[in-house]
C-alpha cells in the first residue's frame, strides 16, 4: 500500500473527509480520481505525469458538496487554492490540501502560509520546449507574430476545454457567454477566436498559476499555454513576483507610462 | 471600399474620460484651433472605465487607429481611475504586441482640460501618423471569416 | 462493385490526379503533433502515419460556422441575400478512417428528419469519399462494439486497404468512386478473386453491443451511474465537437450596423449554458445530466426517433476529453450493469 | 454589393423589402441645431438632420437655428409629445454646456431624461474643422452613434438617500470651533471632538494676531465658551476618530473618548488637585516646552471644559502604582484612576476635517542649532513668550536665562520653500508673523534690536503690507534679504552669519542674543492614517485635497466629507475662518435637505433568478479598484432558513461616483454602470464604424 493510499483511506474511513480527489492510472496518462470509499483509494496514484490542476474542481459545488474534502494533488494544486482562497472562492475549513514528494511522502498544509512557503520553495523548473518557443516568436517580426497567431488560433473549434481546464476559470457566466453587447462572436472564426484568447488570458494576468492545463486540455495541441506564460513573464518582469495575484485591480504610482505620449 | 493609399484618410475612434480630455477637446473648440476631421470621439466616465474589447471592436469595425486619453497621472476625478487603466493598458499592450496586433495605431495620451493645443496636436500626430501607415486591412480581414468556410479547419 | 489493385507507389499519381481534377481535396495533414483534416494543394502534405484525425471530417459538410443568410439595409428598405449554395464545391476527402465514413449516416438523418437541411444535403452531395481500412488500432478504438469495422465500406465511394509494402486493395463501391478511378485508370488492374482484406486489418475485439447498451439505458434514467462517470468531467465541448456524428448547433446574429448576417455554429450539450432558459432553470442542471443526455441521446433517442446509432466508435472524443473521459469504459461498464 | 462579394452571397431571396424598422423599434428623435452659424457655418446642418431621419429607428428629425432657446426647447418637447418620441439625441454644443438644459426639457415632455443625448457638433466639429463634406459626414456619424446609444439607454430615476441630520467636526481648533458654531447656529446638531484636553487650537497660544494685533485669548475665547454652551453641540475633548463608515448622509462613525481619570460630572473644576500634584516638571505643551505643568493638569486657564485630565504617561500613580495625591485632595471624589477608554458611535450625516497644522521642530535644523542653543526657538515658542498668558507673563526673556535679549534675529522661510528640505511650498504666514513677532519685541523692548533674514516678503492680504510696512517704518526693523548659513555661540552670544543679496551678497554677522526661526507649516502627525481612516485623499505632504482646488476648495473626493482651516494647508486665521464657514455652509444644505437626490450614473451588480441570483462570483478583487470604498458584500440567504446560498458584492449608491473602473475590470461583466453601459458604449463606438 503506498504512502498516499493509506493516508486517504484512514482519513476516509476515519470521518474526516467525505471523499478524496487525487489521481489514477487512465487509458494513456494519469487522470482525475474521486474516492468516496475506501476500497477506492487503491487507485490513487502520484508521479511526475500528474498533470491535471485539481483545483479545477474545488469550485464545483455539485462536486465537492458541503462536507469536508481531501485534495492531493500536485504544485500547482497547491498554488492554485492559494489563489482561489485570495479570491473567496473556496472554504478552507471544509479543505484539506495535500501533495506528495518524490518519495511519495504526504506532505499536509493546514495553514495558507505553509502553502505559500511550500509553493515558493518547490517551483518546477520552465519548460525547456515552452522557452524555445517564446524565443522564437520573440523573433518574429509584427507581421510574421500575426500571422502565426492568426494561423494557429483560426483552428480553435471553441469548445472551451481551456476554460474548463483552467482552475480560475471559474465564472459563472464567462464573458463569451454574454450577448448583450456580444463583447465575442460565440462562432469559431480567426478574429473571435483570438479574441476570446486575448480575454482569457487578460482575465488571467496576474492571477495565472502557469500549470499550463489550458494548453494541455487543448485537443487541437494549439499553443495557447505561451499566450499565458508569455503574460506571466511580462507581469514579473514589470510588477515583480507573484505576489498577491491581483496585478489588475491594484495600482502603483509610479507604474511606467512610457507609452503614453 | 478598396481603400486607396495614395489618398487614404484613416478612421481613427478616440476613447476620452469626461472630466480631462472631453473637457480638453471643448477647450481645442472653444479657442477654435483647427485638428483633423478624421477622428471622433467617444466620451466615457473616466479612462478606468474604458473596456479593452472595446478597443478590438474598433479596430473590427473599420477603425485604422485609436486614440486613449485621460487625466495626468493623480489628476484623475476619481482619484485612481487612470493610474488603473494604465495598468490594464500596460499589460493589454504586451498581449496585443506578442499576438502581431499593431499597438503602434494606438495612441496613448493624458491630456488636461486645460490642455486644449495639446488635444489637437495629438490628433494630428496619430493622423499623420496613420495616414503613412495605411489602412489596418489585416484585422478587418480577419474578422471576415467566410473564405475559410470553403475549406475545412484552415 | 470492382476490386482493384493499385501499387502503393502510385497512389501519389492517383491524388495528384484527384487534385488536379478537384476543386477541394480534403486529406489528413500534420501539423505540429497533432493530425488534422485540411484542404490540400499537393499530394506530400497527406500524412499516412496516424490512426485518426483530432477532429472529424463532419466539417466537410457541417463546417463549424457557416452563414444561413445575410441581409443588408438600403436607406428605409431591406435587403436580403441567400447563401450561394451553388457555389459549393467538389470535394474528395482523402484517407478518411471507416468510423469517419459511416458518421455522415447519421448526420444525414438528423439533417433530413423533421427538416430537410438544404445546406447540408447540398455540401454532402458534392463530396466523394475515399477511405483507407485500419491496419491498426489504439486504445480508444471500439468500432466493432458499435457495428462497424477497421475495413467497414459503408458510407465510401471508394475503399482503399493496404495488402502489403507494395499492394493496396481498392475497393470501388459508387459511381462516384468509379468516376475518381477513372481519373487515373491506367495505374489499376483487376483484383485476383480471393482476395481476403480481413487478414491485414486491425483486430479490434468488440467490448459490447450497441444493442446491449440500447436495452441497458431504458433503465439507468435515475441511476447514480451518471454521477459517478461524470465527475471527473470538466464540461467542455471537445468531445462534441470532434464528434462525428454531433449535429447541435447554434443560431447566432452578426450583426454590424446596416448589415448582418445569420451564423449556425457548432454547439455542445456538454456546456450548462445548452439547456438554460431565460428563466434561470436548467432543466439538466448538473454535469451529471448533461453527461447522461450525451449517451442517452447517441444510444437511445436516436435508435428511437431515426433508427440509426450516433456512434461509430472512433474513440476521438476519448482522445481529445482532457480528463480522459475513455467512452468505451463508460459504455462497458453500462453493458455490463445489470442495474434491474 | 459588398456583401456579395465578401461573405459569397449571390442569390437576392427578396428584392426590396419595405420594412421600417423605426415603427417597431426605437421612436429617437434628432434635433440638430445651428448654434446661430456656430455650428451651420461649417456643417451642412439640413443634411445631417436629413441623414439622421434615415437612421434606423429615428422617427423624427429635424434643425433649428437655436435648440437652447424657449422655442427651441419647445420643438423638443412638442416633437417627444406628437411623435410619441422614448429616445433624444440633440445635436450641439458640448454637453458640459447644455446637457442639463436639454434633459430638463425632455423631463418637461415626461421623458425620462436620461433618455437624452447630446452629439458634440460644435466643440468638436463646427470649431475645430474646415467646411467641407467629411466635416458634415463626421457630424453624421457622431449622430449615429448616439442615436445607437439613446436606442439603449434605460429610464433612470435620481437616487434619494437618507439624511442624518447631524454632523461631525473634526479638531476644535478655530476652524472647528467656527464650523461647529455656524453649522448648531443654522439649527443642525453637531458633534464636535478634539483629541486634547481643551479647544482652542493654535489659536489659543498666540499672543496677538496680525494685522491688527488684537489678543488672540480675547477674541477667541469667547468663541470658546459659546462652543461650551450651544445646546445643538456635543464636545467630546479627549477624542479621537477611531473609524468612519458609510457614507454621505449616513456616515456611522466610531469615536474613543480617552480615559480622562477625572469624571466630569462630578469635577467642579476648582483646580485644587493641579497644585497639590507632586510631579510638577512636566514641559507644558501649550506653553511648547517653556513652561511647566503638573500630571493632572488643564492645559491652559481658559481652557473649555475647564476640568482637568491626568497624563497617564507622567502620572506617578499610573506609572509606579503609588501616590493617589489628587484622589486624596479631590474634594467631589471626581478621580476615577482605572476607568478605560471608552468607544461610543454615532450616526452622522457629513464631517468636517479641522485637524489643523503644526509647525516645524528642532531636529530639523541642525545648522542653526536649534535644540542645542536654548535659545533659538522657533515662532510658537516666541507667541508663547509674548503671551500675556505665557510662562514669561508676556516679557521676551531668554528660555536659557532669563535675561531679555537685546538683540534678536529673526529667520524667515525655515524649511519652507526649500525642496532640498522636501518642502517646496511657502509656509504662508511666517512673513507675517514674523512681522508680527520683531513688532512685538520692539514693543516691549525699546532699547532692542531686531533684525529679519528673508527671502520675500509675502504679505498679499487686506492690510498685510501695511503691516509689515510698519514694522519697518514705524518699529525699525531690520529687514535683511538674504538667507542664513549658520548659527553658533560663541562666548555667550548666538553669532548669526547670513548675506545681504541686496548688497550684493555681502555676508552679514550678527552677534544676537536670541534666534527666532519661522519654521515650516506642516501637516499633522498622524494625518495620513486619519485620511485613510475616512477614506480622502492627501498630497505628498500629507496635507488633505480638496475635490477641486478652485471650485470645490472644502469638498473632499469623498462626497459628505469637508475640510477647513490649515489641516488643508498652512493658513491664516482669517482664511481659516472663512473656510470653516463655507464647509459649515456645505453641511447645513447637505443637512437641511429631507433625503439627498443623487445623479443615477452608478455602477450596479446585476441580479438574475434563481439559482444564479447573479453572475457574480464573489472574487471581491474589484473591492481594491474602488475608489470609494463603495463595493460591499452581500450574502444572499435561503428566505426559509436563513442559510447563505452565495455571496455576491453589491455596490453602495450612496458612495459609488460612477467611474466605472470595476465595470471594465469585472471579468464576468457582472457589473454595470447606468449611463454608460457596457451595451451603450459598445453600441455608440461600434455605430461610428457602421453607417
Amino acid at each position: 500500500m503506498t504512502k498516499i493510499t493509506e493516508k486517504a483511506t484512514s482519513l476516509l474511513s476515519e470521518g474526516t473527509v467525505k471523499m478524496i480527489i487525487g489521481y489514477e492510472m487512465g487509458t494513456e496518462r494519469p487522470r482525475p480520481l474521486f474516492c468516496h470509499t475506501a476500497e477506492e483509494c487503491e487507485k490513487l496514484i502520484m508521479n511526475a505525469e500528474c498533470k491535471n490542476n485539481l483545483a479545477v474542481y474545488l469550485t464545483k459545488k455539485e462536486i465537492i458538496g458541503e462536507e469536508k474534502i481531501a485534495v492531493i494533488g500536485n504544485y500547482y494544486v497547491v498554488k492554485t487554492v492559494i489563489q482561489l482562497q485570495r479570491e473567496n472562492q473556496i472554504n478552507l475549513d471544509n479543505l484539506m490540501v495535500m501533495t506528495a514528494d518524490e518519495n511519495g511522502e504526504v506532505i499536509t498544509f493546514t495553514t495558507i502560509d505553509e502553502m505559500k512557503e511550500y509553493t515558493d520553495t518547490h517551483e518546477p523548473a520552465p519548460d525547456p520546449k515552452m522557452v524555445a518557443a517564446l524565443e522564437k516568436i520573440d523573433k518574429m517580426s509584427r507581421e510574421e507574430r500575426w500571422e502565426y497567431w492568426k494561423s494557429e488560433l483560426s483552428k480553435c473549434i471553441r469548445c472551451y476545454a481551456c476554460r474548463a481546464a483552467c482552475p480560475l476559470c471559474y465564472c459563472n457566466r464567462c464573458v463569451t457567454e454574454v450577448n448583450c453587447p456580444q463583447w465575442i462572436e460565440p462562432w469559431a472564426a480567426p478574429l473571435s477566436n483570438m479574441e476570446w484568447q486575448i480575454n482569457r488570458v487578460m482575465h488571467m494576468s496576474g492571477r495565472c498559476v502557469g500549470c499550463g492545463e489550458c494548453a494541455a486540455a487543448c485537443p487541437l495541441d494549439l499553443p495557447i499555454g505561451l499566450l499565458c506564460k508569455k503574460m506571466g513573464m511580462d507581469i514579473k518582469s514589470t510588477f515583480g513576483e507573484w505576489k498577491d495575484g491581483n496585478v489588475l485591480s491594484t495600482y502603483n504610482i509610479g507604474d511606467k507610462e512610457n507609452f503614453i505620449k | 471600399m478598396e481603400e486607396n493609399n495614395n489618398n487614404f484618410e484613416p478612421r481613427i475612434i478616440a476613447f476620452v474620460c469626461n472630466w480631462c480630455t472631453y473637457a480638453g477637446a471643448d477647450l481645442t473648440g472653444t479657442s477654435r484651433i483647427k485638428y483633423a476631421s478624421n477622428v471622433e470621439i467617444v466620451r466615457f466616465p473616466c479612462t478606468g472605465r474604458i473596456d479593452f474589447m472595446l478597443l478590438l471592436k474598433a479596430f473590427a469595425g473599420g477603425s485604422d487607429g485609436i486614440i486613449i486619453s485621460g487625466c495626468h497621472p493623480s489628476d484623475c476625478h476619481y482619484t485612481s481611475g487612470n493610474f488603473h487603466a494604465r495598468r490594464r493598458w500596460m499589460v493589454f499592450r504586451d498581449m496585443l504586441d506578442f499576438m502581431g496586433i499593431d499597438i503602434e495605431r494606438i495612441r496613448w495620451s493624458w491630456v488636461s482640460a486645460a490642455e486644449g493645443a495639446k488635444w489637437a496636436d495629438v490628433v494630428n500626430d496619430t493622423v499623420d501618423k496613420i495616414r503613412k501607415m495605411g489602412p489596418y486591412t489585416e484585422y478587418k480581414k480577419a474578422a471576415m471569416f467566410l473564405e475559410e468556410e470553403k475549406i475545412c479547419h484552415d | 462493385m470492382e476490386e482493384l489493385i493499385i501499387k502503393s507507389s502510385d497512389i501519389k499519381t492517383w491524388l495528384d490526379q484527384i487534385i488536379e481534377h478537384t476543386p477541394r481535396v480534403i486529406a489528413p495533414v500534420k501539423q505540429g503533433e497533432k493530425v488534422e483534416f485540411k484542404s490540400i494543394k499537393q499530394s506530400d502534405d497527406v500524412d499516412y502515419e496516424s490512426q485518426t484525425t483530432v477532429s472529424s471530417v463532419k466539417a466537410a459538410a457541417f463546417p463549424r460556422t457557416e452563414t444561413l443568410f445575410a441581409y443588408e439595409k438600403e436607406g428605409l428598405n431591406t435587403k436580403l441575400y441567400d447563401v450561394a449554395k451553388d457555389n459549393f464545391v467538389e470535394t474528395v476527402i482523402w484517407r478518411a478512417r471507416p468510423c469517419d465514413v459511416i458518421g455522415f449516416k447519421p448526420l444525414t438523418s438528423i439533417f433530413n428528419w423533421d427538416y430537410k437541411d438544404e445546406l447540408y444535403n447540398r455540401r454532402f452531395e458534392k463530396i466523394a469519399i475515399v477511405t483507407f481500412a485500419c491496419n491498426t488500432a489504439d486504445k480508444c478504438c471500439f468500432c466493432t462494439s458499435v457495428g462497424g469495422g477497421p475495413g467497414n465500406t459503408e458510407g465510401s465511394d471508394v475503399m482503399l486497404t493496404v495488402l502489403d509494402k507494395e499492394n493496396v486493395l481498392v475497393e470501388v463501391l459508387t459511381e462516384k468512386g468509379q468516376k475518381l478511378v477513372d481519373l487515373a485508370k491506367d495505374l489499376f488492374e483487376k483484383a485476383e478473386q480471393s482476395i481476403d482484406k480481413e487478414a491485414v486489418l486491425a483486430k479490434i475485439p468488440a467490448k459490447f453491443t450497441k444493442e446491449q447498451i440500447y436495452k441497458n439505458l431504458a433503465k439507468v434514467f435515475d441511476n447514480p451511474v451518471w454521477k459517478a462517470q461524470s465527475e471527473r468531467c470538466l464540461g467542455c465541448g471537445a468531445c462534441a465537437f470532434v464528434c462525428p456524428t454531433c449535429a447541435c448547433f447554434d443560431i447566432q446574429e452578426d450583426a454590424h450596423g446596416n448589415h448582418g448576417r445569420r451564423v449556425r455554429c457548432w454547439d455542445s450539450c456538454g456546456f450548462s449554458l445548452f439547456t438554460q432558459h431565460t428563466s434561470g432553470h436548467n432543466p439538466r442542471p448538473t454535469q451529471a445530466t448533461r453527461w447522461r443526455q450525451r449517451i442517452m441521446h447517441k444510444f437511445s433517442y436516436m435508435p428511437d426517433r431515426l433508427n440509426i446509432y450516433g456512434c461509430t466508435g472512433c474513440g476521438r472524443c476519448s482522445r481529445a476529453c482532457p480528463v480522459d473521459m475513455n467512452i468505451a469504459e463508460h459504455l462497458t461498464s453500462i453493458a455490463e450493469s445489470s442495474h434491474e | 454589393m459588398w456583401l456579395q462579394r465578401n461573405w459569397d452571397c449571390n442569390v437576392i431571396l427578396s428584392k426590396l423589402i419595405p420594412y421600417k424598422v423605426s415603427n417597431i423599434m426605437s421612436r429617437i428623435g434628432v434635433f440638430i441645431c445651428h448654434c446661430g452659424e456656430n455650428i451651420s457655418a461649417t456643417v451642412d446642418c439640413e443634411r445631417v438632420a436629413k441623414a439622421s431621419s434615415e437612421m434606423e429607428g429615428v422617427e423624427f428629425a429635424t434643425d433649428y437655428k437655436y435648440m437652447c432657446s424657449d422655442p427651441g426647447q419647445t420643438l423638443i418637447k412638442t416633437a417627444i409629445k406628437e411623435h410619441h418620441l422614448d429616445g433624444v439625441v440633440v445635436g450641439s454644443c458640448s454637453p458640459r454646456m447644455h446637457e442639463a438644459t436639454f434633459r430638463r426639457a425632455c423631463s418637461e415632455a415626461g421623458m425620462n431624461p436620461y433618455l437624452c443625448e447630446i452629439a458634440n457638433l460644435r466643440e468638436h466639429v463646427s470649431w475645430v474643422h474646415e467646411k467641407c463634406e467629411a466635416t458634415t459626414n463626421k457630424a453624421i456619424e457622431i449622430v449615429h452613434g448616439l442615436v445607437e446609444k439613446v436606442k439603449r439607454n434605460r429610464p433612470l430615476d435620481a437616487i434619494e438617500v437618507p439624511v442624518t441630520k447631524k454632523a461631525l467636526v473634526i479638531g476644535g481648533g478655530i476652524a472647528g470651533i467656527q464650523a461647529s458654531l455656524d453649522i448648531a447656529n443654522c439649527g443642525q446638531q453637531v458633534i464636535l471632538i478634539e483629541k486634547g484636553p481643551s479647544i482652542g487650537g493654535h489659536m489659543s497660544q498666540l499672543s496677538e494676531t496680525f494685522p491688527t494685533l488684537d489678543c488672540s485669548q480675547c477674541i477667541l475665547t469667547p468663541r470658546m465658551v459659546e462652543v461650551a454652551q450651544n445646546p445643538n453641540i456635543t464636545l467630546y475633548t479627549y477624542a479621537e476618530l477611531e473609524k468612519l463608515e458609510g457614507f454621505i448622509g449616513n456616515f456611522k462613525a466610531t469615536i474613543r473618548l480617552q480615559a480622562k481619570s477625572v469624571d466630569d460630572s462630578k469635577c467642579t473644576g476648582c483646580g485644587l488637585c493641579t497644585t497639590k500634584c507632586p510631579q510638577n516638571n512636566i514641559p507644558s505643551e501649550f506653553n511648547e516646552g517653556l513652561g511647566t505643568r503638573t500630571a493632572i493638569f488643564t492645559p491652559f486657564p481658559q481652557a473649555v471644559p475647564n476640568k482637568p485630565v491626568i497624563d497617564k504617561e507622567h502620572c506617578k500613580y499610573y506609572q509606579k502604582g503609588k501616590c493617589k495625591v489628587c484622589q486624596k485632595f479631590c474634594p467631589t471624589g471626581a478621580i476615577e484612576y482605572d476607568k478605560p477608554d471608552e468607544f461610543i458611535t454615532e450616526d452622522i450625516g457629513a464631517v468636517v476635517v479641522t485637524t489643523g497644522f503644526n509647525v516645524l521642530k528642532t531636529e530639523f535644523f541642525p545648522e542653526y542649532g536649534y535644540g542645542k542653543y536654548k535659545d533659538v526657538i522657533n515662532g510658537l515658542q516666541f507667541e508663547r513668550l509674548a503671551s500675556a498668558s505665557g510662562p514669561t507673563l508676556g516679557e521676551i526673556r531668554r528660555p536659557s536665562d532669563g535675561q531679555i535679549p537685546k538683540k534678536i534675529v529673526f529667520i524667515a522661510c525655515c524649511g519652507s520653500r526649500d525642496p532640498a528640505k522636501g518642502i517646496p511650498y511657502c509656509s504662508k504666514i511666517c512673513c507675517m508673523y514674523t512681522a508680527k513677532h520683531a513688532m512685538l519685541y520692539q514693543h516691549k523692548v525699546h532699547d532692542g534690536d531686531s533684525t529679519v533674514f528673508y527671502m520675500d516678503v509675502r504679505a498679499g492680504g487686506k492690510n498685510y503690507e501695511e503691516f509689515v510696512r510698519r514694522a519697518v517704518e514705524e518699529d525699525h526693523v531690520n529687514y535683511v534679504r538674504g538667507r542664513v548659513a549658520r548659527v553658533y555661540e560663541k562666548s555667550g552670544k548666538l553669532i548669526v552669519k547670513g548675506v545681504d543679496t541686496l548688497m550684493g551678497a555681502k555676508p552679514v554677522e550678527i552677534e544676537a542674543d536670541m534666534v527666532v526661526l519661522a519654521t515650516a507649516g506642516v501637516a499633522n502627525k498622524g494625518a495620513e492614517e486619519l485620511a485613510q481612516r475616512m477614506h480622502i485623499s492627501y498630497d505628498p505632504y500629507h496635507f488633505f485635497t480638496e475635490a477641486h482646488p478652485k471650485l470645490k476648495p472644502v469638498e473632499t473626493n469623498t462626497a459628505g466629507i469637508f475640510l477647513a482651516g490649515a489641516c488643508q494647508a498652512p493658513k491664516d486665521i482669517p482664511e481659516t475662518v472663512a473656510s470653516a464657514s463655507g464647509a459649515a455652509v456645505k453641511v447645513v444644505s447637505l443637512l437641511s435637505r429631507p433625503t439627498l437626490i443623487r445623479e443615477p450614473l452608478v455602477a450596479v451588480v446585476n441580479r438574475c433568478a434563481p439559482p444564479l441570483f447573479s453572475t457574480c462570483v464573489g472574487c471581491f478583487m474589484c473591492q481594491t479598484i474602488c475608489p470609494y470604498q463603495a463595493i460591499e458584500r452581500e450574502e444572499i440567504k435561503d428566505r426559509k432558513t436563513g442559510k447563505v446560498l452565495k455571496v455576491i458584492a453589491r455596490i453602495n449608491p450612496g458612495l459609488c461616483q460612477g467611474c466605472g473602473t470595476c465595470v471594465s475590470f469585472c471579468r464576468s461583466k457582472s457589473i454595470d454602470i447606468q449611463g454608460y453601459t457596457n451595451e451603450e458604449m459598445y453600441a455608440e463606438v461600434t455605430a461610428l464604424l457602421n453607417k
